[in-house]
């Protein structure tokens, strides 16, 4: 198998240097990959959408249609990560640990028995509990908001630096990680739920979807935002980049919603009662 | 002297992508694969693709190993080859 | 030796790539264990993805940002002067949509878990058989 | 101004060195992590001022800007990194790796 396995390796490798032979140079400007759409972009972008980065211009209004499928990709791959993980059974296991936080006691409580009600002083904590981490509690509370406005900054400001509705939702899925990792994944669900998730990221699509049937219902076509300018009271041009925004915002909620159900499944191999 | 400093990175992410794959431990093998991310991440800011340079070091070095260790955590760390 | 060199500059990069790729699908058919074959999808994808950003690099061009656009110094805009970004768009989408797929892929791979207690694809194989 | 930056950056780069050097020489994990902690982030801090202080070579709003968010880096950079490195070590120290003694190998 091995041996089998490099043959077929090294034949798709030296095809494809066979092939490099025909290839324009590294950098070339007269290259045939930038000389045929990629210039009507780069030249005509400031005018039609007065978004001075054109990735994002591309993106959100060229080839809106595109990434709006994209976006539909990614919401149906945290809708399938769910069907394969989540079990909808709820199994409770044997034994449940409650610790008491002044005294820093463990109780352990077999099945059948009383369990308290959690509080300020007792809560309940994983089979696997490892004892607190002050250090790690703290900076991780501290650094998080600054994460969340960094995040909503790329999403906003993705029109005059690189940045868009990918990468900030991202970053916002990643600070809620952040949480779920430092504290558990019981007290990151208490703050943004299973269904909340899900929510969001069905809203996200469908914010998408809406800004393209706006269009539509405003007398243009699907995703051609100049028509927004009779809702905003502003010219065609500054209503192209403000549906670039709208449009941001809905994949923006969408991936940061995937990313946290991702991680919630994969992490609590769908019982969603302990993580990391 | 960009042109060396490119060279320098494939380097360094062809050696990353090759321990990546052989080394014995899935742990070691999803932070590696984190290196191996970052590495391309930088590589793409040498050739002016900021916007992909920033989504993969959000994702390809952020979100993708957490998932990884996940996943190993999930299951098990150990591998025969 | 001119010659040579030119040709190394203009190609090495290319060869290097597609020896990225070698590595990605040598471990996705050779390797045993699914994570590791896993890590060799998400290599050969991100070869693609470099392959692709590097088609549309220029040289002497600058970043896909078109500089002072609400200011004094209002120019027209060269097409040579600005990388392409076309290559940029494609790969930005293919790259969040390669964790969602890495996603589902680790969700089948706890379920094999669950089901087969381990991750070798031989043992998974003999099991299957003895069934 | 210009003397200013170069020393920063020499002295920055000379963390950097050392740190790495520290990572391959040390015996065990957690003396390699010590290096790792402490003189990558002094270095951090030094060769980051010194590009603030590049920046601001041509006095403007927007360099002020940049020099901030140069600055910003810094700060957070330095409460993360030496987190991290504290986070690894405290799973050294449960996973119950022991440390090195002297006459060992």
């Amino acid at each position: 198998m091995k041996v089998l396995g490099a043959i077929i390796v090294l034949l798709f490798g030296s095809l494809l240097i066979y092939c490099t032979l025909d290839f324009p140079s590294w950098g070339d400007p007269a290259s045939p990959a930038s000389t045929h759409v990629s210039p009507y972009y780069i030249e005509n972008t400031l005018e039609d959408t007065a978004v001075p980065n054109i990735v994002t211009a591309v993106l959100a209004d060229y080839r809106g249609y595109d990434t709006m499928f994209e976006t539909v990709v990614i919401f149906s791959a945290g809708i399938a990560c769910f069907f394969l993980l989540r079990s909808f059974k709820r199994i409770e296991p044997d034994t449940r640990l409650y610790r008491h936080v002044p005294t820093g006691i463990t109780f352990r409580i077999e099945k059948g028995g009383r369990y308290p009600r959690e509080s300020v002083d007792f809560e309940r904590i994983d089979l696997q509990w490892v004892p607190h981490d002050l250090i790690i509690k703290t900076t991780c509370r501290m650094i998080i908001p600054f994460i969340q406005i960094f995040a909503l900054y790329v999403i906003a400001h993705g029109h005059h630096s690189p940045g868009g509705g990918f990468q900030g939702g991202v970053i916002l899925g990643a600070s809620v990680i952040i949480f779920a990792v430092s504290h558990n994944l019981r007290s990151s669900t208490n703050r943004i739920s299973e269904k909340n998730v899900v929510l969001l990221s069905t809203t996200g699509v469908l914010l998408y979807a809406a800004t393209g049937g706006l269009c539509l219902l405003l007398g243009s076509n699907f995703l051609d935002y100049s028509a927004l300018s009779q809702i905003f009271g502003v010219d065609s041009v500054t209503a192209r980049s403000f549906g670039i925004l709208l449009v941001e915002i809905g994949v923006g909620m969408a991936v940061m919603a995937v990313m946290i159900s991702l991680y919630y499944n994969l992490a609590s191999a769908g019982k969603q009662d302990e993580g990391l | 002297m960009m042109w060396l400093i490119q060279l320098i990175i494939l380097i360094i992410v062809v050696v990353t992508a090759l321990a990546a794959i052989t080394v014995k431990d899935l742990l070691g093998a999803a932070i590696l694969f984190g290196a191996y991310s970052f590495m391309m991440c930088l590589l793409w800011a040498i050739m002016g693709a900021v916007d992909v340079a920033f989504t993969e070091a959000s994702v390809g070095a952020g979100i993708s190993t957490v998932l990884f260790v996940a996943a190993v955590f999930r299951t098990s760390r150990r591998t025969k080859d | 030796m001119h010659d040579l060199t030119l040709i190394l500059m203009s190609k090495l990069n290319y060869w290097i790539y597609i020896l990225l790729m070698m590595i990605g699908l040598y471990a996705m058919i050779v390797k045993n264990n699914l994570v590791k074959k896993i890590i060799g999808m998400n290599i050969l994808q991100t070869a693609v993805i470099l392959f692709f950003i590097s088609i549309g690099a220029k040289n002497k061009a600058t970043i896909p940002i078109i500089e002072h656009a609400h200011g004094p110094g209002n120019h027209a805009v060269s097409a040579a002067h600005y990388i392409n970004p076309l290559p940029h768009v494609l790969m930005l989408t293919a790259i969040v949509v390669a964790v969602a797929t890495l996603g589902v892929a680790l969700a089948l791979i706890i379920k094999l878990h669950q089901q087969y207690r381990t991750l070798e694809e031989d043992e998974i194989l003999a099991q299957l058989k003895n069934e | 101004m210009d003397v200013v930056v170069i020393i920063l950056l020499i002295s920055g780069l000379l963390f950097f060195t050392g740190g790495s050097i520290g990572i391959l020489r040390f015996p065990d994990f957690y003396t390699r992590l010590h290096p790792a902690g402490k003189l990558d982030t002094a270095g951090l801090v030094l060769t980051m001022s010194s590009m603030a202080l590049y920046t601001l070579h041509e006095f403007s709003v927007a360099s002020l800007l940049t020099a901030f968010k140069i600055i910003l880096i810094v700060v957070f950079v330095f409460f993360t990194s030496p987190t991290a490195t504290h986070a690894i070590i405290d799973a050294g120290v449960r996973a119950g790796l022991g440390h090195w003694t002297k006459g060992e190998k």
